[in-house]
């Protein structure tokens, strides 16, 4: 079970800011997958992998990084601080 | 070292004043403040979104980070999220150290990790609509001066 | 644009407050605040001599450089002379601009200037004696960046 | 009639900070040799130039400039300002 989380325009176009997950993704890019999969609102805002940032535990991390013994993946644009 | 990410304004003036004072080990002071800018007239305000808890943990480390590499007596970072009007102060970055130089470069590297590392999006609300900001591309090229 | 040369101590954070606010076309703001570091313990105090009349002249043109080279929304030089404790400021400067690298520059190229170019001489009374601040190569060379 | 004016350890060693000099010297340099001839104090403090600044009219200068319509010289070490 994960928590997924999403920031930003991602957030807009999956229609809430986080939900649970029920997944055997051995990766962040297999998640992805998954969610595409889903329904509609997934394919759109995972549509350019290039436009997006993901986050395990609060750190950023990469698509083929391994979910193991992750709890909280976060999906989002690059940051626009300062 | 202090890091503060909260919805309220502040005064940079009046953080300025607090910062690094007394301390005669200090001979350079060196601060960063970001406004929202609006050169068109058009923006009615902005709003920044943030990832609480991994905000602070991203900036905690850049904290780490240049107090590892710069000699600093002390070090600030205050960045805002939520609603904030033309004019208002965004953010603010202060670094202390014995030189100048060190104060500078621990300041500026700060400002360019907080402009593409910490988990915050700042969306425009305009008279020709909103939308979000996006990235550049010099913001990330920014970043390779400090490897 | 301000200049202003003086004996009297002020408060780089009124400075601050009172600098390029309500400017909507401001989307950064960088300070730099020079403070008499006494690292040893054995300072009693510094005495800075200058050169009334070039000192202005030097200040107005650096700031004038500054304000062809970058886009400035505004600029502020202070800088004392007389004597001044461990821990009092010595010198600011302030700059204001729609962009931070603007701004970061500005600031890096006047405090360059300031430490070479501008008739200011440091004297040093401690437990030890009396001595003038000798000029280092790196202040120089700091210059040809800037070329 | 030149101004002549000295900071720093320069006025030290001369002993005062400014002083009118009758001189016909053309150039800073030859300013300097007449300087150096009056007085051991002069002397010493003309001793090394490359630790010496000088300024015309409140303009840094160079020491082989001419000294046509200069009002005002000063001398100085390198300036230690910020």
């Amino acid at each position: 079970m994960l928590d997924v989380m999403y920031f930003a325009w991602v957030r807009e176009r999956i229609g809430e800011p986080r939900e649970q997950v029920e997944t055997n993704a051995a990766t962040v890019a297999e998640l992805i997958e998954e969610l595409r999969r889903r329904e509609e609102r997934y394919a759109l805002a995972f549509s350019d992998l290039s436009a997006l940032r993901v986050a395990l535990d609060q750190e950023l991390s990469d698509f083929d990084a391994p979910l193991d013994g992750v709890r909280e993946v976060a999906f989002f644009p690059p940051m626009t601080g300062g | 070292m202090a890091v503060r990410v909260q919805a309220e304004g502040f005064d940079p003036g009046a953080e300025l004043s607090g910062f690094a004072c007394g301390r005669t080990d200090v001979g350079a002071v060196v601060s960063f403040t970001g406004v929202v800018r609006d050169t068109d007239g058009g923006l009615d305000r902005m709003e920044i979104e943030h990832y609480p808890g991994m905000t602070e943990r991203a900036i905690a480390a850049m904290v780490e980070t240049a107090t590892a590499r710069w000699d600093l007596a002390d070090c600030l970072v205050i960045h805002r999220h939520g609603a904030m009007m033309p004019g208002e102060q965004i953010m603010m970055v202060a670094t202390a150290a014995p030189h100048r130089v060190a104060a500078f470069e621990a300041a500026e590297f700060l400002m360019d990790y907080l402009k593409s590392r910490a988990p915050f999006w700042k969306k425009e609300f305009g008279t020709d609509g909103s939308g979000w900001v996006e990235s550049k591309d010099e913001d990330e090229d920014a970043l390779s001066r400090w490897e």
